[in-house]
C-alpha cells in the first residue's frame, strides 16, 4: 500500500496537525481528544452545532467548520465514530448558553456514541438536541433495521442549520430546520472501485474492471447490487431512479442538485454526472435551482460518486444562500 | 473461598486483550466482507488501552475490573461494538457489585445483565445476526449449567461453548440490525465478526477460571 | 476501464454541458469552437484574461473563470492543448476594450498554438501579451530544452493577475504581475499511480504498488526518477529541497504554502503533507502566512501531489485576499 | 506533362490518413513511454477531419491540397503536433505556389521548407529526439537523389527511405525538446512517436507517386 502518510495509526492526528497549520484564522484543533472548533468558539448566545464521525470522509466534518456552518466537528478513527469523551468535549467549547445541536450520521456507532456523549452533556447542563440524517435511500428503512444511512445529505443539514443558527434561530429551530432538510434530502451512491483503508492496506472489497457497486455506502460496504459497468447515463438512470421515486419528487419540484465525488474520481466524470441528473430532471420538468459538485463526502480513494436531491423553498433557499465560511464550503465572506 | 475472584477477572481481561490481538486482522477481514473491515483494529485499540490501564491499578474486586474495561472501551473503542460491549462491561460489573468472589449464580447473573445491556443499547434481536447471536445462547446455556448444578466453572465453559456455536450459527442469517444490515440478502454466507470476538472473550472468562 | 462517462471522445464536451448547467450564473459556455467564459463578459475597461490547455486537469481552467480570476478557459481535448481558434474566439469574446493576457502552461503545444492565436488576434485588432507559465522544478530549465513544466502555479498566477486585471490594471501591469508570480513561484510533484486517460483506457505509465515517481508532470508522463515508496516526510523532502533551493527560499521569508491533489489522493493525505511541508519551513525559519490545499491542478485520476511556494509580498498578498468568484475558488464575494 | 499532380497530393494526403489510422495505437503506445500517450489520437483527429474536408472541396494545385491539410491540422490537432504539422504543410504549400505539377526540384523545395517550418516553429536541432530528426535525413536524402539526377519519384522514395532510418535513429537519443525532454536520460531507448509519424507521411507522399 502507497499513501501519502507517515503511520496507519496516526493518520487522523496528522492530518489534524496539517489542517490546523493550514487554516490558523479558521479554527483551532484541541488534542487528546481530538477536535476541531471554530476559532471563535463559543460564540455568546447562537446555537452550537457539532458534528463528527469516522475521519476519511474529508473534507467532512472538519472542513464544515466556520462561520455559518458547525462550531465543532469531532473525527473519529479512519471509518469509526468517534468515542463519547471528544463529542462531550467539543459539545462544552462550543456551547454558547443557547444549547447545542449534535448532527449525527445515521450509524450505530455514530447514533450510540453521540447518545452517550449528549447524556453526559445534559448531565453538565448544557442543553442538546440531535438530527440524525438518513438520506441513502439505497438502504430499506424499517424498524425492524439499522435504517437509512446518512450520506452526503449530511453536508445540506449543516449547511442549512448552520445559516439557521447564524441568524439566530433557537435550538428547536434550528433542529426543526436541519429535521426538514433530513426529511427533504435523498441520496444514492455508484462505486466504480473500494476504497483503501490505511490499517488495512487492501481495497474494503474486490471488485473487477468492469463491475460497478451499485447503493453503496461511505465506508467501503459493498452495494446492494453489482452490476456491469455501463455509459454514465444508464448508471446515473439508477441512482435517480429509487431517488426521485422516495420523496417522492414530481414535476414542477425545485430542487438543489449535489453530485459529489468519493474522492478520487475526477471533476471532469463528475460534471458528466451533473449533465446526466440534470438531463433526467429537464425531462420530468423538475426545476434545478441550486447546484453543488465536488468532493464533500467522501471515502477516502474510492471512486464514484452520490447524487444527492434536495426539496427546496423560499427558506432553504436563503439559508442555502447565506454566507458561509469554512475551509471546504465558502461564500458571501 | 468459594466461586472466583478479582484475580480471575483481571486474568480474563487480560486473555481478551491477547486473543483480541491475536485475532485483529481475522476480526477485520470478517468485517471487510459485510462491514467496514475495522472490527478487530477497533477492539484491539481498545483493549490495549485496557491493559495500560491495568497496569496503573489494582481492582479490588471483579466488578471492579469490569468496570475498568467498561469505561475504557467506552472511552477508546467508539463506532458501534464500542459503547455496545463497553455496556455489556458495565452492566456486567453492576450486576457484580461489590462481591468480591463470584459463584455460579453470580456468574450467570453478570453475562444475564451484560447481555441485556447490549439488547438495551442496541436494540437487536436474536437472529439480527449480531453479537447478541452469541451472547444469548451463551446466557442460556449459562443458566441451564447452573440449574444442572454446575458451579462457575461449568457456568463459563458452557457460556462459551454456546458462544461459539452461536457466533458460527450467523453465517446464514440476513443482519438486520449494524453495517451488514446495509448489504440486505448479500450478508448471508458471512460470520458476524461482532459475534466472533464476543465468543472470543467469553471462552477467554472460561479459560481463565483455571487460573482464577 | 470502467469511467463515469458516455464516450471518451465526448468526455470535454459532456463535461463542459454539466459545468453550464450547475454554473448558470457564473459562466457561459460556447461551443463550436468551445470555450467558457464569464457571465458578463466582456468587462469594459477590464484587461480580459485567458487561460486554457488539455483537459483533464480540472478545476483547472474553467473552474477559475469568474470575477476576479480569469474571463475565459479554453479546454482541449484530454492532455491535449487547444487549436487556436477557439482561443481566438475566447479571446474576442473577452475583450474590453484593454485588451488581453494569455496565461500558457510551457509546453511545446500551449506555447505554439496560443502563439498562433495571438497573432491571428493581433491581425484583427485586439491587444494581446502573453505569460508562460513554468514552475516545475523537476525539469532543468535551458535553452536548449523544452525548459520547465508550467504545473500548479498556474492557479496562484491565475488568482493574482485576475486580481490585479480587476482592481483596474493595465494590459502591461496585469502582465508584469502575472510574471512577477510566476519568478517567485516554485513547484514539484510526485505521483503514487498514474492516470488512465479515457481514450486510451490503461494507465500512462506503469508502476509496482512499492515505488512513486518523482518530479512527475500532469500529464502522466513519468517522472525524473522512480523510488521506492517511503513515508511522508521523507516524501515531501524530495520535493522542498529542489524548491527551496531553487528560488532560493530563504529564512525570513514569507510565503504561500500550495499542497496541491492530483486527483485521486484523498484530503486526508495532502494535510499530511501540509503539515511535512510546514514542518520543514518553521525548521528553515520561513513563515507561511498564506496557503491552499486541495486538488485544483489534476492529474485526471492519478494518485499524488505537487507542493508549490509563492514567495508573497505585501503587493501579493492584498492580490490573494482580494475576492474571487469561481466554481472552484472563492471568497470575499 | 512532366512531375506530380494534384491527383498525387490527395493520393498523398489519403494514404497518410489512412496509414495514421492504421498506426494510431502505435503511435499513442510509443507516446505512452516518453510523452503524453496521445499523439496517434491527436494525428488522427486531424487527419480524418482532412479526409472529411477533402470530400467537400476540390484543390485544383498541389499547393491547393496541402494547404487544406495545413489549416485543418493546425484547427484540429492542438498539442505540438498540430502546429507543427500543421506549418510543416503550409510551408509546403507556399513552396508548391500554384504550380500545377511538381518536378523532382519542386519537391526537394517543398520538402525543405516543410522542414524548415518545422525548425522555425519548434526550433529543436537534429538530435534533440523530435520529428525534426526523420525531416532533416529525408531533405538531405532528397537533395542527393535531385543532385544525382532523380526524378520527383526518385526523390520522394529516398526521403521516405531516409525518413524511416531517421526515426529509427531516435532511439538512443536524450531528447531535448518536446514533452519527451522532461524525462531526461530516461527518454533514451524509446523511438520518437512524431519522428515515426513523419516517415509515415512521407511514405505515404512516396507510394502516392504510383498513383499520381
Ligand atoms: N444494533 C446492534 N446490536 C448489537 N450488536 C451490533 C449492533 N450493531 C452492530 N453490532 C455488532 O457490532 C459489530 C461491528 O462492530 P465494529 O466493526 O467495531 O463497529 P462499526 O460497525 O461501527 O464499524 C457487528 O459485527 C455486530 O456484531
Ligand atoms: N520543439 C519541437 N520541435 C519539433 N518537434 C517537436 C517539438 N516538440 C515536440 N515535437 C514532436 O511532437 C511529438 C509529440 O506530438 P503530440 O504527442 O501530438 O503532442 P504533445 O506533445 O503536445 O502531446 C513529439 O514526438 C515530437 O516529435
Ligand atoms: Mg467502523
Ligand atoms: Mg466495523
Ligand atoms: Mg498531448
Ligand atoms: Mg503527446
Amino acid at each position: 500500500m502507497k499513501k501519502l502518510i507517515r503511520d496507519p495509526q496516526t493518520v487522523v492526528k496528522d492530518s489534524l496537525a496539517g489542517f490546523a497549520a493550514a487554516h490558523p484564522g479558521l479554527v483551532r484543533v484541541q488534542t487528546d481528544p481530538d477536535y476541531v472548533v471554530r476559532a471563535d468558539a463559543p460564540v455568546r448566545g447562537k446555537v452550537g452545532l457539532v458534528s463528527g464521525g469516522g475521519s476519511g470522509h474529508e473534507p467532512l466534518h472538519a472542513g464544515f467548520v466556520g462561520y455559518g456552518m458547525l462550531d465543532a466537528a469531532v473525527p473519529g478513527a479512519v471509518f469509526t465514530s468517534p468515542t463519547p469523551d471528544p463529542i462531550l468535549e467539543a459539545t462544552k467549547a462550543v456551547d454558547g448558553g443557547a444549547g447545542v445541536l449534535h448532527i449525527v450520521k445515521n450509524y450505530t456507532g455514530d447514533v450510540l456514541n453521540f447518545e452517550t456523549a449528549a447524556e453526559l452533556a445534559a448531565a453538565e447542563d448544557v442543553q442538546v438536541e440531535s438530527v440524525v440524517v438518513d438520506d441513502d435511500v439505497a438502504v430499506k428503512d424499517s424498524l425492524y433495521t439499522a435504517g437509512r444511512r446518512g450520506v452526503a445529505g449530511t453536508v445540506l443539514v449543516e449547511k442549512i442549520a448552520g445559516a439557521a443558527a447564524e441568524r439566530g434561530d433557537d435550538l428547536a429551530a434550528v433542529a426543526a430546520v436541519a429535521r426538514k432538510v433530513n426529511d427533504r434530502a435523498r441520496s444514492m451512491g455508484v462505486a466504480l472501485t473500494a476504497p483503501v483503508v490505511p490499517h488495512a492496506g487492501v481495497p474494503s472489497f474486490d471488485i473487477s474492471d468492469h463491475e460497478v457497486e451499485i447503493g453503496i455506502g461511505i465506508h467501503g460496504e459493498p452495494g446492494r447490487e453489482r452490476i456491469e459497468w455501463e455509459p454514465v447515463d444508464g448508471l446515473v438512470q439508477r441512482l435517480m431512479t429509487p431517488i426521485l421515486e422516495d420523496l417522492p419528487f414530481t414535476s414542477s419540484d425545485d430542487v438543489l442538485l449535489f453530485v459529489n465525488g468519493m474522492g478520487a474520481t475526477p471533476l471532469v466524470e463528475l460534471y458528466i454526472v451533473y449533465d446526466a441528473a440534470a438531463s433526467i430532471l429537464r425531462e420530468r420538468n423538475i426545476q434545478v435551482s441550486r447546484s453543488l459538485v465536488g468532493n464533500f463526502v467522501t471515502s477516502l480513494d474510492m471512486q464514484g460518486c452520490s447524487i444527492t436531491l434536495l426539496q427546496l423553498d423560499d427558506e432553504l433557499k436563503a439559508l442555502w444562500d447565506a454566507p458561509v465560511e469554512t475551509a471546504a464550503l465558502r461564500w458571501g465572506r | 473461598m468459594d466461586g472466583l475472584g478479582t484475580d480471575w477477572a483481571i486474568d480474563w481481561v487480560r486473555r481478551s486483550a491477547a486473543v483480541v490481538g491475536e485475532h485483529r486482522a481475522e476480526l477485520s477481514e470478517l468485517d471487510r466482507a459485510i462491514g467496514d473491515g475495522d472490527h478487530g483494529e477497533n477492539l484491539d485499540r481498545g483493549f490495549r488501552a485496557v491493559l495500560a490501564k491495568l497496569d496503573g491499578a489494582s481492582p479490588e474486586t471483579p466488578g471492579a475490573a469490569l468496570r475498568l474495561v467498561a469505561t475504557t472501551l467506552i472511552s477508546t473503542v467508539g463506532g458501534a461494538s464500542g459503547p455496545l460491549l463497553g455496556t455489556a462491561y458495565l452492566r456486567g460489573a453492576q450486576a457484580a457489585g461489590d462481591a468480591e468472589r463470584l459463584d455460579g449464580t453470580a456468574v450467570v447473573a453478570l453475562l444475564a445483565a451484560a447481555r441485556d445491556g447490549i439488547v438495551a443499547r442496541g436494540k437487536a434481536e436474536s437472529g439480527d445476526k449480531t453479537m447478541v447471536d452469541a451472547w444469548t445462547p451463551a446466557v442460556d446455556a449459562a443458566q441451564q449449567a447452573l440449574a444442572a448444578g454446575g458451579d462457575a466453572s461449568a457456568v463459563l465453559s458452557a457460556a462459551a461453548d454456546a458462544a461459539e456455536s452461536g457466533a458460527e450459527a450467523t453465517v446464514p442469517m440476513v443482519a438486520r440490525k449494524g453495517r451488514a444490515s446495509y448489504l440486505g440478502e448479500r450478508s448471508a454466507g458471512h460470520l458476524d465478526p461482532g459475534a466472533r470476538s464476543s465468543a472470543y472473550q467469553l471462552r477467554a472468562a472460561s479459560d481463565a477460571v483455571a487460573e482464577g
